[in-house]
């Protein structure tokens, strides 16, 4: 069977470039990088190459770029290392409600542990409103956590105009840049940007890698002690080989981002309007144009379940995802399309298709093709479909 | 995660539709949990003599509906009052943990169904 | 150049078999395991295996087994996380003071926030006295946190023991086997572990992969908030490859155990005997027989300075550790070595060779033929030694 | 981590040893905090004949030492005073930067050498 892997914003496949130069450092290169020895120092070489060439894509300086376990680790590092840092300063946080569980969640646990929380709201396009934003600010306001581009719906918030204002008022400003981190262009200098995470698997790179930006004289305190490893930021020998891998897959995005993000867009247009022109009771999720990421298309199809929608896909070779109850592991659905104002019954019916570099014109077709039938045979088992219903 | 004859059951659904002149028809579930199973059927002298299915839902919401339809049907309604959620996936072959609960309500829905119908036939 | 790895305990290289097995998860079954499609289901039962495969190791249930990015963060997530959920039950813990910096910083940072901390001695073979555990214990007592294995001495704890005294009194114990795990049989449940590190670089398994044993029953908070992962004791998009290269890791080295003990004891004794026997003014650091770990050898070379032992070490081509200050990334010597009472100058002159898998009987002789050679060298330079000295 | 020149030196110390009949002597350093150098060097007519060292450390600190030894070989007194830690370690290439402090000492024991050597030459 043909497989069409359309989920690329859950994971991508690692670049075989990526993949070969990472062997190299499993079995010949393999040394801890803090030792003296000759297989010490070629890692520790290949290690300041990698920093290097994550730093280039988001125009920071190596020395500001601390490797973590991924994009959960930098997006806990971010926001309880620098609310403990910054806690003689004030306990105020400010985050958005459609952000990663990472950014949420841990704010929502310092929320309840000393801290004072704002959850700002979006609105229908899921977009944060930088006048909300604010009005929200207090005196003793300490960190704004606002996400690049959403994993969900790829709305795209205005982060030059939020890292003005964090900086005006001294306030730290993180960025969770896991989705657009290669496909928008970062600058963390031109952008105010205090503190960026992003994550390697999203960009061909291997999983478990990350990486938190910590702009230069701002500290955060570690969530862990040991061999003062990264700058004592992050203690663990170094994960060389997946670093290593990271630092390739970042200098491969940057060169290809422009002609990427071109054949992302055209594809992500054609399967929108193709979903749209030729299935009925379908609604976008997110904005339209440049205000979407270039590689995410989100659509909630009425009247059937989002999971099921998933399996009958899989049974025809296509890889998507859902933010139906069923697949976000709690009972409720994605928390995104809820704060967007859907509800819990279109919600459900969500479907995101996530594309990526190897996906092709002919892989569009055949999922517009297909994609109708199984709608087709979902509503005439659903209770809740009647013909009458468009 | 799925067992194979859950996905058979999600791929070929054994009864699905809605029955024209039904004596019993069952709803359980709601849109907002993202689970509804809707069951018409026929009760001739206390047998299911035919049954259909209509259902909003997961993979396993789906496959428990066709197979319980599958169990009850030429079933006495006492028979079919003793099939249970948790046999209809057990007779799947189990189901994954997190989907015992919301997901596996097609027995339920059945015996809701036959309930209407024990009401209606009593009037 | 021949070239012979001599710093297992710092890390070892990448298995082929593992290697390429992980191969197979970056570039085809790569999808996401929470996914629900193929792609996510493949590598779902990938993970599963490798559960298995770790926790059998151990004899431990695979749902006991939550995976890390590496041992620092599972000492890390087993003293904070275990501390953090004790906290109304008491707050003293016990450590020692020859555990890694994972344990003992950690274990450190809790003593300077809200924590009572006890650090137990170690005698001049560098093993703790259970008798002062003992004593160690209050009523308040939450954690006794003490490794198996010691990285720098290879002196082996009296983990047994330990577990009996913990169990007893209904106290947490943490072990660190980050160094005994594939070379000492561990049975978390005989040994009344409830807590155990371990991680897979040190047994030819990826870098920065990692475990914690988490005995059914016992809590730990969470380091990381995020998508739940690891049944929301770590969060974090699962590093799939690497934790089925470390389950493959754990299969092979329990299959390879028993000879593997046979050969590196073996390889141990002549590499001691002979630099005993071939060096005057050497001291062997840690017990030796059963109380040492198979592959360690620990020696402080008088008059000379570790860095530069290595480094010529390194130029006829072994690698090597040491825990000479220049080493040790801080402006002391090994706390290691200093807890068992050497001098600041006997530390300064430590030699760790660590044997491994590949390591011959080949390599001893040649390090036992150029060994004498260097350090005759070294001593003519230094303004400490004289030839009367010995 | 090393420069070439730092290896070199190293490898291939210059004027290892102690001169017997040095008359200026100079250390610095202990081995709690593992360096310690010794220079041993002979004066004649305010110019430096002979130089020596012995040093127990790291790399750096051997190979500052051997360094710091042929700077100063046939320069005048005045010479060897302006040739400070930080010229040694830029005559090498420079350093890492762990390395500068402790292990960046040579110039400290030629200048004890030679206030050793002024001290005695002023009785
Ligand atoms: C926006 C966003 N933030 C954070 C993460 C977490 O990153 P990681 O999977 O590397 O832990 C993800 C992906 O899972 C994401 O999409
Ligand atoms: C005894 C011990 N504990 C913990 C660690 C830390 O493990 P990791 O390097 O996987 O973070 C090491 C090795 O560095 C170790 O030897």
């Amino acid at each position: 069977m043909k497989r069409i892997y359309l989920d690329h914003s859950a994971t991508t496949p690692v670049d075989p470039q990526v993949a070969e130069l990472m062997m190299k450092y499993f079995v010949d290169y393999y040394g801890n990088p803090s030792s003296v020895h000759y297989y010490g120092r070629e890692v520790r070489k290949a290690l300041d190459e990698a920093r290097t060439q994550v730093a280039t894509l988001i125009g920071a300086n190596p020395a500001e770029i601390a490797f973590t376990s991924g994009g959960t680790e930098a997006d806990n590092l971010a926001i309880q290392g620098a609310a403990k840092a910054k806690l003689k300063k004030g306990n105020h946080l400010i985050t958005s409600a459609i952000e990663h569980h990472a950014v949420l969640d841990t704010c929502k646990h310092l929320g309840k542990n000393g801290y004072e929380l704002t959850i700002l709201p979006v609105d229908e396009e899921g977009i944060i409103s930088v006048d909300e934003l604010k009005k929200a600010i207090r005196p003793e306001t300490i960190l704004v956590s606002i996400m690049h581009a959403n994993n969900e719906v790829g709305s795209i918030q205005p982060i030059e105009e939020i890292g003005k204002i964090t900086k005006q008022q001294d306030i730290l400003f993180h960025v969770d840049a896991v989705q657009s981190l290669g496909k928008c262009s970062i600058d963390v200098k031109a952008m105010n940007i205090d503190l960026l995470t992003i994550s390697s698997h999203k960009i061909y790179g291997p999983k478990g890698v990350g990486a938190l930006y910590i702009r230069k004289g701002v500290r955060v305190s570690p969530l862990m002690f040991g061999g003062a490893q990264e700058r004592k930021i992050r203690s663990g020998t170094e994960n060389a080989p997946g670093i290593i891998g990271f630092g390739k897959a970042c200098e491969l995005a940057g060169q290809r981002m422009e002609s990427e993000r071109a054949h992302l867009t055209s594809l992500r247009d054609k399967l929108i309007d193709g979903i749209m022109s030729k299935i009925d009771n379908v609604k976008l999720n997110g904005p339209s144009g440049s205000k979407r990421l270039v590689n995410n298309v989100n659509v909630s199809i009425n009247f059937i379940e989002g999971e099921s929608l998933l399996l009958s896909l899989d049974m025809i070779g296509v890889a998507a995802s859902s933010g139906s109850a069923c697949t976000s592991g709690s009972l409720d659905p994605s928390h995104v399309l809820l704060a967007m104002g859907l509800s819990h019954e279109v919600a459900h019916g969500s479907l995101r298709l996530s594309l990526g570099m190897q996906n092709t014109d002919e892989d569009i077709d055949y999922v517009l093709e297909e994609l109708p039938k199984i709608v087709d045979r979902l509503r005439a088992m659903s209770p809740l479909y009647t013909k009458t219903s468009c | 995660m799925y067992s194979d004859k859950v996905i058979d059951h999600f791929t070929n659904p054994r009864n699905v539709g809605e029955i024209e002149g039904a004596n019993g028809v069952g709803q359980v579930g709601n849109a907002k949990c993202g689970d509804i199973m809707r069951i018409s059927l026929v009760v001739e002298e206390d047998i299911i003599k035919d049954i259909k299915f209509k259902t909003f839902g997961c993979g396993a919401a789906v496959a428990t509906s066709s197979m319980v339809t599958e169990m009850v049907k030429g079933k006495t309604l006492e028979e079919a009052l003793k099939v249970t959620n948790s046999t209809v996936a057990e007779a799947l072959g189990g189901l994954p943990e997190t989907k015992l609960h919301c997901s596996n309500l097609a027995a339920d829905a059945v015996h809701d169904a036959i309930k209407n119908y024990l009401e209606k036939t009593k009037v």
